[in-house]
């Protein structure tokens, strides 16, 4: 298992209020996603956990694209990763952002 | 121990324990009052018939009402794999085995598994699984898998699993591993008579169902015990 | 003196001897050997039918089973290297030469026999081009084929599956060979004649049916989130778009996942009737929601799909069925109908590389081509026009003279950017090149070349190929929609940014799309049992794909 | 523009393990017991490297269903096949020992499980016999242990065994009850005993259709959430008692069962002796039909469980 954490820091918070939601399930090609609201607001932090090592640069890469564009802030996202592609890593990203806007 | 040996130390003065298709039923004396035994020997896969006959023993002891103590005498392979088992329901005459014993042990009668051979997969939780207390005698091996299937299901080298298996008691067939999950409370001494050994047993039966205690004790389940708290804490409210 | 029918000839002798094992054209299972090697002589061309969904393997194995001794060094022409013993035969010497079109399950070891010398390849062909060379200079001398039912007199039923007979035996029958049918059951009358019987010239009950594999079912539980994304990009930026209504799709998810997309996605988006009414396709299970909502007009299919006869027979307005009621398939026709009838081709593939080429091949399979490339192919004898087609020829040539241009196919590639274990659809260089340097390839295997790809869809976005006016613009916007791939993070961010504002890239956002609405609950059918239901009951699925 | 779905038309088949609570019980009302931020992960699968799931692939926690207290708890048949492993199962067993104390209206379980997790194969097969146990005794103190099964994984192994437990059991045509899969038949005894390729086979052989008309489950329900829920909320208040006279019952249900049908090789022989007039059309059947269909097999519906 292969363990990776980026710190980011936004320029606004996350919106909504929600303190916590999950999303996706781990399995093969799909991942789990926790996102607790418990940073300060200008804070992002992701911790990846992944049984495919060698892909550091391009979890870099989605997780600063979502934080870019995503903005949230004040988010400690946590992820169990059973293999997804970065196509479903985004994904469900996005999935999580909006859970916590409700 | 073969099953006459067992029976034997057992049952010095005798009893009517016999064996029909791999399947026990019968009863000897202890301290006088009567020691219901049922089981599987000889390796036997559980099959319906089986897992049917056992249960109508069991629940012939129960309708006599007089809270005797059931042996529950162990050496089986696991459930009887077919399409036809499947086709009848064995997931419920396996439940059913299980739930006759779980009743009698609730209105009275002691219940002891004793696992002196094999037993594996649905056939063990079907019987000696679903006793009270469960002992063992030095020998016994008793798996949910062996390392082989294993090792092809998981896809790891099984030299691998050999080396995890010394220090992992949590995935690792035969008795040790099994002791230190919690789910063989106690292996008995072979060298001395069972019938002091049972006796204890039926004299210190748990009041609850302690395994998860003893698998935190004994390193087998290190965290079950405290999650199953945790939770029921929570429920609590 | 010249002998002029030295061919007839030498076709009457072969017959002479094969009828010593027959009782008139019929022969029996156990006599196929003898019957083989009654007819065949040293050095033949010999074509042994291997089809998608339909196979002489009884002939095969009565092949296969001949003595080298006697049956050597034959020149096999065929489109399909299938089954095993399509190579045994190179194995034991009874074949030398090869020329076909697809060896999709025999990739890997086809490709270890070219590079031991055992095969001495003639060419990996399209469908069409090997049919082509049939009637030039790849004329069997010999060929084997399969039916499902003959009657004593030769007639063959072809069952839904007809595919590459009539081709095959058009030109082996009338330039002096023999035709050797194998056949399901051989009946008093067949239910339709698709090959006359004086062009059969010995028929074979088969110790079995032929194997059929449900080769173009895709279950619609296995579709992705992903999928539906790239799905409804190519709906709303390709098909509504161009007003695509010709059309051949390729097998893959991505395509199957738009067809479950067209009664819903497509139907709120106002485009039935405008897209996707005219098909050249097998009759794929997925296709049968639009088909019950009146989407599909017309469907002319290259073979059948396992389970949907009775479905078929029940939706003759859509497909070609024969008086008895059954499919009319026929590869070469639908080939030809994909090649210049239709306004689009898509379909997926497994690498890319930065000038858009793309290849099915991986490292040590060669699996041959099959048709994609001439459905995926701007054909350049075309000239008829279409809005789609002059649409698109439109956008690729802004200069000259308007009556002095043409229009172009739409050839879509429709891929996510990575595949099964994370392996990269996009690379710098194709693994083909690296193949057919180790096979001795004079040609890449290369699937699709680049300037005949128009657009690329992935789930970052499209690629309008049309649009770009340089080999380094092609190169940013298809790196621009590489996602996270080496390839696509290598992309020149600014030059993407540009290529968007000119529409050369479309992400989902500017197609007006959001990417998390992409959800299974938008398919028409999410599993088989739902494909079942719309059908009324009449689509009967293989059993592996059944979970009730 | 978005294509909006009522939350119970979804399908059971396709949900997550917490799609199905959050559509099963009453809108809001579930609180999760040690959820996902408590991070209470399998301390085995990194050796193995496995990922592990922040909940060990169970939902477990206290909801109102139609207005009454229950407990659920709900696997996710996609992290490891649904299987029992420590915690997983420990999660199950907590849960049943407090339904005791706190006597809700029920205790719900969603099954969808392969059996045993392999890698932690001792803990999930003695989880199993714990579960097995505190079932019996939260039934005895009048409490109803409803089973609910329609996932991918099925109901297989251990899981069979739990569910042959309980006191109801409701099923979709999806469902799956059994002890040994079909793969792990057809790798011991061969494909001429059970083809597992053989997809209509094998729901013949242990889906749902077959074990609602056998009696080895009590409910038939569409594949939806609504479906379930209406059946769990139906099969609260039809739960049997967990005493001798049950027990004698159940017996002679079976005995009779493998009496009449132990020498049929197929399902569909089994239907007929049952009195299903087309047997051969019993897959095929829409749930409304199938519905028809049951309701005049007399050997569907009994107390005996």
């Amino acid at each position: 298992m292969e363990t990776l954490h980026f710190r980011h820091s936004t320029k606004k918070p996350a919106a909504g209020s929600k303190p916590m939601a999950v999303i996706g399930v781990v399995a093969s090609g799909n991942l789990e996603i926790l996102l607790e609201r418990v940073l300060p607001p200008d804070a992002c932090e992701v911790a990846i956990e992944t049984p495919i090592g060698g892909f550091g640069d391009v979890w870099e890469a989605v997780v600063a694209d979502f934080v870019a564009r995503a903005q949230p802030g004040g988010l400690r996202i946590s992820i169990n990763d059973g293999g997804a592609r970065p196509d479903t890593v985004s994904l469900r990203l996005a999935q999580g952002a909006r859970l916590m806007e409700a | 121990m073969t099953l006459a040996d067992i029976l034997a130390s057992l049952f010095p003065h005798g009893h009517s324990v016999t064996v029909a298709e791999g399947l026990v039923t019968g009863q000897g004396s202890l301290d006088g009052k009567p020691l219901h035994v049922v089981g599987i020997d000889g390796d036997t896969p559980l099959g319906v018939e089986g897992a049917l006959a056992l249960s109508a023993a069991v629940l012939d002891v129960v309708r006599a009402g007089d809270r005797s103590p059931i042996l529950v005498a162990i050496d089986s392979d696991s459930q009887r794999m077919s399409r036809r088992d499947e086709l009848l329901g064995l997931n419920e005459c396996l439940a059913h085995l299980a739930k006759s014993l779980l009743l009698a042990d609730r209105l009275g009668h002691p219940t002891i598994g004793l696992i002196y051979g094999h037993s594996a997969a649905g056939a063990f939780i079907a019987t000696a699984l679903a006793t009270r207390v469960l002992a063992a005698l030095p020998g016994a091996n008793p798996s949910v898998m062996d390392l082989p299937s294993v090792a092809r299901v998981t896809k790891l080298p099984l030299e691998k699993l050999q080396e995890m298996a010394k220090s992992t008691p949590v995935f690792a067939p035969g008795l040790d591993n099994m002791v230190a999950a919690g789910a063989v409370h106690v292996v008995l001494d072979a060298e001395k008579p069972l019938d002091g050994q049972i006796r204890a047993l039926i004299a210190e039966m748990p009041k609850s169902d302690v395994r998860d205690r003893l698998g935190q004790e004994r390193g087998g389940r290190p965290v079950a015990r405290d999650i199953a708290e945790r939770v029921a804490r929570q429920a609590r409210g | 003196m010249t002998d002029w029918r030295s061919e007839k000839t030498a076709r009457d002798a072969r017959i002479a001897a094969g009828r010593a094992h027959a009782q008139g054209k019929v022969v029996r299972a156990e006599a196929v050997v003898d019957l083989l090697e009654a007819v065949l002589k040293p050095g033949d061309r010999v074509c042994l039918e291997g089809d998608n969904q339909k196979q002489a393997d009884c002939l095969a194995r009565g092949l296969a089973a001949c003595d080298p001794a006697k049956i050597h060094d034959l020149h096999m022409v065929q489109s399909g290297i299938v089954l095993p013993e399509h190579l045994d035969v190179f194995e034991t010497g009874i074949a030398k030469q090869l020329d076909y079109s697809y060896s999709g399950p025999q990739g890997s070891r086809i490709a270890k026999m070219l590079y031991g010398g055992q095969i001495e390849l003639g060419a990996v062909h399209t469908y069409l081009e090997l049919f082509a060379r049939y009637f030039v200079d790849l004329t069997p001398n010999v060929a084997l084929i399969a039916g499902v039912s003959a009657d004593r007199e030769g007639n063959l039923y072809t069952g839904p599956n007809t595919e590459d007979t009539p081709t095959v035996v058009e030109a082996t029958a009338f330039k002096n060979g023999v035709v050797i049918a194998q056949v399901n059951e051989i009946v008093d009358k067949v239910p339709r004649v698709d090959i006359p019987g004086d062009r059969i010239d010995f028929v074979i009950e088969a110790d079995k049916p032929f194997y059929v594999e449900p080769l173009f079912t895709r279950d619609p539980a296995a579709m992705t989130e992903t999928q539906i994304l790239i799905a409804m990009m190519a709906i709303k930026g390709i098909y509504a778009e161009y007003g695509v209504r010709r059309l051949n799709h390729g097998i893959g998810f991505g395509t199957a996942a738009i067809e479950l997309l067209l009664p819903t996605y497509a139907e709120k988006l106002g485009l039935k009737g405008k897209i996707a009414t005219h098909w050249a396709l097998n009759p794929h299970p997925t296709l049968i929601p639009a088909i019950e909502s009146g989407w599909v007009k017309q469907v002319h299919c290259f073979g059948s799909e396992v389970g949907m006869d009775r479905y078929i027979r029940e939706r003759s307005d859509v497909f070609f069925t024969g008086a008895d009621g059954s499919l009319r398939s026929n590869r070469a026709f639908c080939q030809t109908a994909g090649l210049y009838a239709c306004d689009m081709f898509i379909g997926a593939t497994l690498q890319i590389d930065l000038a858009g080429h793309s290849s099915t091949v991986t490292q040590n399979r060669v699996a041959g081509f099959g048709g994609a490339p001439n459905m995926g192919s701007d054909p350049h004898g075309r000239r008829h026009p279409s809005e789609t087609w002059m649409k698109a020829g439109h956008e690729a040539e802004v200069v000259g003279d308007p009556a002095l241009m043409r229009g172009r196919k739409l050839v879509v590639q429709l891929v996510e950017t990575f595949g099964d274990k994370l392996v990269p659809t996009f690379v710098e260089k194709l693994d083909a090149l690296e193949l057919a340097k180790k096979t001795g390839l004079e040609l890449a295997p290369v699937m699709i070349y680049g300037d005949d790809v128009t657009h690329i869809v992935t789930e970052e976005g499209i690629a309008n190929l049309l649009l770009c006016r340089n080999a380094d613009e092609r190169e940013q916007a298809i790196r621009g929609v590489a996602g996270y791939t080496e390839v696509g993070r290598g992309r020149d961010r600014a030059m993407v940014q540009r290529l968007r504002e000119r529409g050369v890239i479309r992400r989902p956002e500017d197609l007006g799309i959001e990417p998390l609405d992409a959800d299974r609950s938008l398919l028409a059918a999410k599993s088989i049992k739902d494909l079942v239901h719309w059908s009324g009951g009449l689509y009967e699925p293989p059993a592996r794909f059944r979970n009730w | 523009m978005r294509i909006v779905t009522d939350p119970g038309s979804q399908s059971w088949y396709e949900a997550s393990a917490r799609q199905r609570v959050a559509g099963l019980v009453d809108e809001g009302s579930f609180a999760e017991f040690l959820g996902p931020a408590e991070r209470a992960m399998s301390p085995h699968l990194p050796l193995f490297d496995l990922p592990r799931a922040f909940d060990d692939g169970i939902v477990v926690g206290r909801a109102q269903l139609d207005g009454r207290p229950v407990l659920v708890a709900s696997q996710e048949g996609r992290f490891m096949g649904g299987a029992f492993g420590e915690i997983h199962g420990a999660k199950l067993v907590g849960l049943l020992r407090a339904a005791i104390e706190t006597k809700p209206a029920a205790v719900l379980i969603l099954f969808d499980t392969g059996g045993v997790r392999l890698q932690e194969a001792n803990a999930g097969e003695t989880a199993i016999a714990e579960t097995m146990r505190a079932i019996a005794d939260a039934r005895a103190a009048g409490i109803p242990v409803i089973g609910l099964i329609g996932g991918r994984a099925g109901c297989y192994g251990g899981g069979g065994l739990i569910a042959g437990t309980c006191s109801r059991l409701a099923v979709s045509e999806s469902g799956r009850i059994s002890v040994s899969g079909p793969e792990v038949i057809e790798t011991n005894k061969g494909a001429e005993e059970f083809d597992s390729r053989d997809r209509a086979l094998v729901w013949r052989t242990m889906g749902g259709k077959h074990r609602r008309l056998t009696g080895g489950a009590d409910a038939y329900c569409a594949d939806t959430v609504a479906a379930f829920r209406e059946a769990a909320i139906r099969l609260i208040g039809a739960a049997p008692a967990f005493d001798l006279a049950m027990l004698e019952a159940e017996q002679s249900r079976l005995e009779a069962r493998v009496k009449r049908f132990g020498d049929c090789r197929d399902a569909t022989e089994i239907w007929a002796r049952l009195g299903v007039n087309d047997p051969d059309a019993v897959p095929a059947m829409t749930d409304a039909a199938f519905a028809e269909t049951v309701a005049n097999v007399t050997e569907a519906s009994h107390d005996a469980r």
